[in-house]
């Protein structure tokens, strides 16, 4: 195992001390329970939005708190769910009294997590919403099982949602904005390499040298299938066709590409992988008006790439375009 | 033939020697068909509770139970911690104030344990869960009982139907957790979490066979 | 060879096509020759900055074009300095009348093919001024060989010095702050693994599973010392003992801390190997006022680290601070 | 006993051969103590400078060397573009409006080419660059003219004293170059350079042989 880390034991603990050390205009950290919080939270008025899952997905979540997007941020142990403590105590500290957002990833551990501490709050008072962002078409979605996994979409949520609340949008309201997110957000992942969870010191699946996996999660889990190494422009074509054939939109809408580094692939790939995605989704009609390239939603130090798209309307865009400030986003401040 | 409060911790540490036993293996079962984190899921959650058996030594059953499922909810995280956590916290709802449990007793807190499972994870049989070994293990402890069984002897049938659960889990296609997203290729590899649920009843079985 | 590409000798061109799908609103790519260009390029009276290097090492440079940093970048082969002509014709592009700076990473190729540039540029009537950045100390320093190594100081010279040309300073003045990032920027890095030249197709070097490689520049190349794998707070003693020994300033002076990571590598770990180089700093007296944490300045898909200390004083921290809005790094707009 | 603009166009064509072929043992070499590219930039180069065969075939010599120098110049990058392209480009100076090219003419135009990678990378004899290679060659070149040799012997003790000073960067610690990062640890390896200024005298010799 390659890592540039002390104890396994360590990881969320130094990575968490690391991020307090390098942002402390932006977040404070609390340890014990742990969440990342925003320096000037509860913000009065304003809706608090919160999100929280596994670590290892760095930046997300705890690099996306700040002004214009979360509040606060649980991290778990490296690709484990936090708990209801972390979640109600970060609730409590984000409750402006207008409410809070959870946005939870579609997960058993992450929904039932989430649904605990969101029941703790509400007997507390606090109102809490929360949606369950399902986005990976790599995984078939059906009634009788867990559904879609929850993936790329997340970021964007993230995003809009924040900007949502920073305008003084009610509760309702910033998880309309949501739950379009959840509706219109389609994605899917491939990966060139396993990456290895700390703590199990060996890579969680073998690759060969010569075959990369299709429809893989952000946790090492297993993909849809393995397959023998393809030109890139070949595998953005078997991530972008299922995620085409599943959108709810069609030729002359207006969405966001969001194409993803795993944690091990180097922005020269992402580039060349956009320009296909870019291509394909021009392609077939649908009008390319904001992007995000980069490392946003990583499974530790895995290589691979997840393409995300999603359906932009004119209220988004705005929301898109509005200033963010942490640590893993920035601009307009 | 009760099972005392010193009973149940002596279970408790048992099962928490089982799972720092076979971390690596719950961990190797979770990698092939989830995310490699089973074992080290339990196995923190149940150091932690470890580290609370001083303050546990001189409770009723039901404090000692309801305090393992409220450091389990908060030490273990993923699906695992919520599903121990409240199979705990049930069972301890079910046996408050009590300082040993008859076998009734047992088969009724471990049903209220198995029912918040259930509501909790909405699994049925068949999705390749904990409920796989939970189940049919609940079912041979209460028919056990009906049948005249003596303590040991139930909760050895009890243990048994867990494992035989655990095994059956293999060629199933998961429809629940983390497995679910496999599909297909969820087949041909037994679940993690039947197999801690299967401890946890052999930890049961092995230290009140001779209560 | 594992990564999402097509075919090796397509990679620079495709990453830049993907560019400039991705970025229509910040850059132009010209092709034959190459080199991003800053969309409204000739900026009239302002000083043009320019810089370039080998392809490798995104987003640095072509991903630092935009408003507040570079005005042009021109990307060679992959780790192979660009050309004369195509440093000659992006400093006509940028040259609004006031000069181009041209910020040169110090290797031997990079310096030769710059100063045919800079002569030929200055035959055209074009007034231009060359800094060599060469912050590696990793590498020793001689009158008799080709000195340090330019790396991530190289970032940080961009960022101040692109700064201080959108606020209209003179090319000499501007030059002259490319110069104290010169003077005063310091680094070093670490490798994990090796990367992986596209066109030759196996790892530049062997690295077992427990080794490691300390003092390694950016293109691939063997370090100063290989040894068994250590945790990373002795990893980061490594890399900052010799930084700090060499360093022209002292305690109570304020300082950017820069922590990148080699491409392979993700933030989760570059915020564990912050932690502790915040710590080492602060021991010192130095005082971190301003900080960069991410994969900035990369080896294709290397996993390790670099690390950067660079004194600033108060104009810098203005310049820091000031807008930026390039593909790579953004704020303030 | 002259070389021809024919033969000079063979000599080029040739080179660019040696080099296609050797494209994986020059980046094996620059792998060893630089970065892995050597082979693919000297190899695109020549690649390119082939491209232009058809515009240099009814050229004098001065003009073509001039050509391949820009070329390279454009196409090679790295310190291998501006050196070579240097070397071509002064070598075709010394040669301007020639049709052919006498022993004479050669030992012209090469110093001219050497004294220009001289002049542009300040790398002396020692500091384990293509000069290691180039200047023994020359004064190889230069004796056996004095000594009353004919072309075809001179160019081969040429290339000989090319291939001797070669092997002999092997020992050497490297002082300029990507190679001299490593210090110390860049002894005991051959300098790509060196081995590429061989290959370009080589190919002299073996196409301008029977000139
Ligand atoms: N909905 C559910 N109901 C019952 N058990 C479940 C459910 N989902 C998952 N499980 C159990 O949880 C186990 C996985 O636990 P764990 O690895 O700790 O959590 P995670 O899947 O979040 O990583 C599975 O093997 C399965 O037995
Ligand atoms: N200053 C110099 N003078 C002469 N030759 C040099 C100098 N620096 C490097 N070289 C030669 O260039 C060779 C490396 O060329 P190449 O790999 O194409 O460029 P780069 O080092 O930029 O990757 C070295 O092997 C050496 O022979
Ligand atoms: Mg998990
Ligand atoms: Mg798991
Ligand atoms: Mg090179
Ligand atoms: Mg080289």
């Amino acid at each position: 195992m390659k890592k540039l880390i002390n104890k396994p034991e360590d990881v969320v603990r130094e990575e968490l001390e690391g991020m307090a050390l390098a942002h402390p205009d932006l977040i404070r950290v609390h340890f014990d329970p742990n969440y990342v919080v925003r320096v000037d939270a509860p913000v009065k008025g304003k809706v608090g939005v919160l999100s929280g899952g596994g670590s290892g997905h760095e930046p997300m979540h705890g690099g996306f708190v700040g002004i214009g997007m979360l509040d606060a941020a649980c991290p778990g142990a490296v690709f484990t769910s936090p708990t209801p403590d972390q979640m109600l105590e970060a609730t409590r500290a984000i409750n402006g009294g207008a409410g809070v957002l959870h946005i939870v990833k579609n997960y058993t551990g992450d929904i039932m997590n989430f649904e605990m501490a969101a029941d703790l709050a509400r007997a507390e008072g606090i109102e809490v919403e929360s949606v369950v962002i399902d986005d990976d078409v790599a995984v078939k979605d059906s009634l009788y099982t867990a559904g879609r996994r929850g993936v790329g979409s997340t970021v964007l949520a993230e995003k809009l949602c924040g900007a949502a609340a920073e305008q003084g949008r009610s509760l309702k309201e910033v998880a309309d904005v949501c739950r379009k997110v959840k509706d219109w957000g389609r994605s899917m992942g491939m990966a060139l390499t396993s990456c290895t969870v700390p703590h199990v010191g060996r890579p969680t699946f073998d690759l060969p040298e010569d075959e990369m996996e299709i429809g893989i999660g952000i946790h090492g889990e297993p993909g849809r299938t393995r397959m023998k190494l393809k030109p890139a422009d070949e595998i953005v074509e078997m991530l972008m066709e299922p995620i085409i054939n599943d959108i709810p939109y069609k030729a002359g809408d207006e969405v966001l590409l969001f194409v993803n580094g795993m944690g091990g692939t180097p922005l020269i790939e992402l580039y060349i992988v956009y320009r296909k995605a870019h291509q394909i989704a021009t392609k077939h009609g649908l009008k390319v008006v904001r992007n995000l390239i980069g490392s946003y939603i990583t499974s530790l130090e895995m290589a691979g790439t997840s393409i995300t798209l999603l359906k932009m309307d004119e209220d988004m865009i705005k929301l898109w375009d509005a200033p963010v400030k942490t640590p893993g986003l920035r601009w307009g401040m | 033939m009760v099972i005392t409060r010193d009973k149940v911790l002596d279970w408790i540490k048992r099962y928490a020697d089982l799972l720092a036993e076979n971390r690596d293996y719950l961990t190797q079962l979770d990698a092939a068909i989830g995310d490699a984190d089973h074992g080290a899921n339990m196995d923190r959650g149940f150091k932690a509770v470890l580290s609370k058996m001083p303050e546990m030594a001189d409770k009723d059953i039901g404090t000692i139970l309801k305090t393992v499922g409220m450091t389990l909810l908060a030490t273990v995280g993923g699906a695992g911690g919520p599903l121990y956590g409240t199979l705990f916290l049930q069972a301890g709802m079910k046996t408050t104030g009590k300082m040993e449990m008859t076998l009734e007793d047992w088969i009724n807190a471990l049903e209220a344990g198995i029912t918040g499972v259930k509501n909790r994870g909405k699994a049925e049989l068949g999705d390749k869960t904990m409920i796989d070994a939970l189940v049919p293990a609940w079912n041979a402890l209460k028919q056990a009982a009906e049948n005249g069984s003596n303590l040991g002897e139930a909760l050895e049938r009890c243990a048994r139907a867990a494992e035989e659960g655990m095994k059956a889990t293999i060629p199933l296609v998961a429809r629940k957790g983390r497995a679910s997203y496999l599909g297909e290729r969820s087949a041909g590899h037994q679940d993690p979490g039947a197999t801690s649920s299967y401890l946890m009843l052999r930890a049961a079985a092995d230290v009140w066979r001779d209560a």
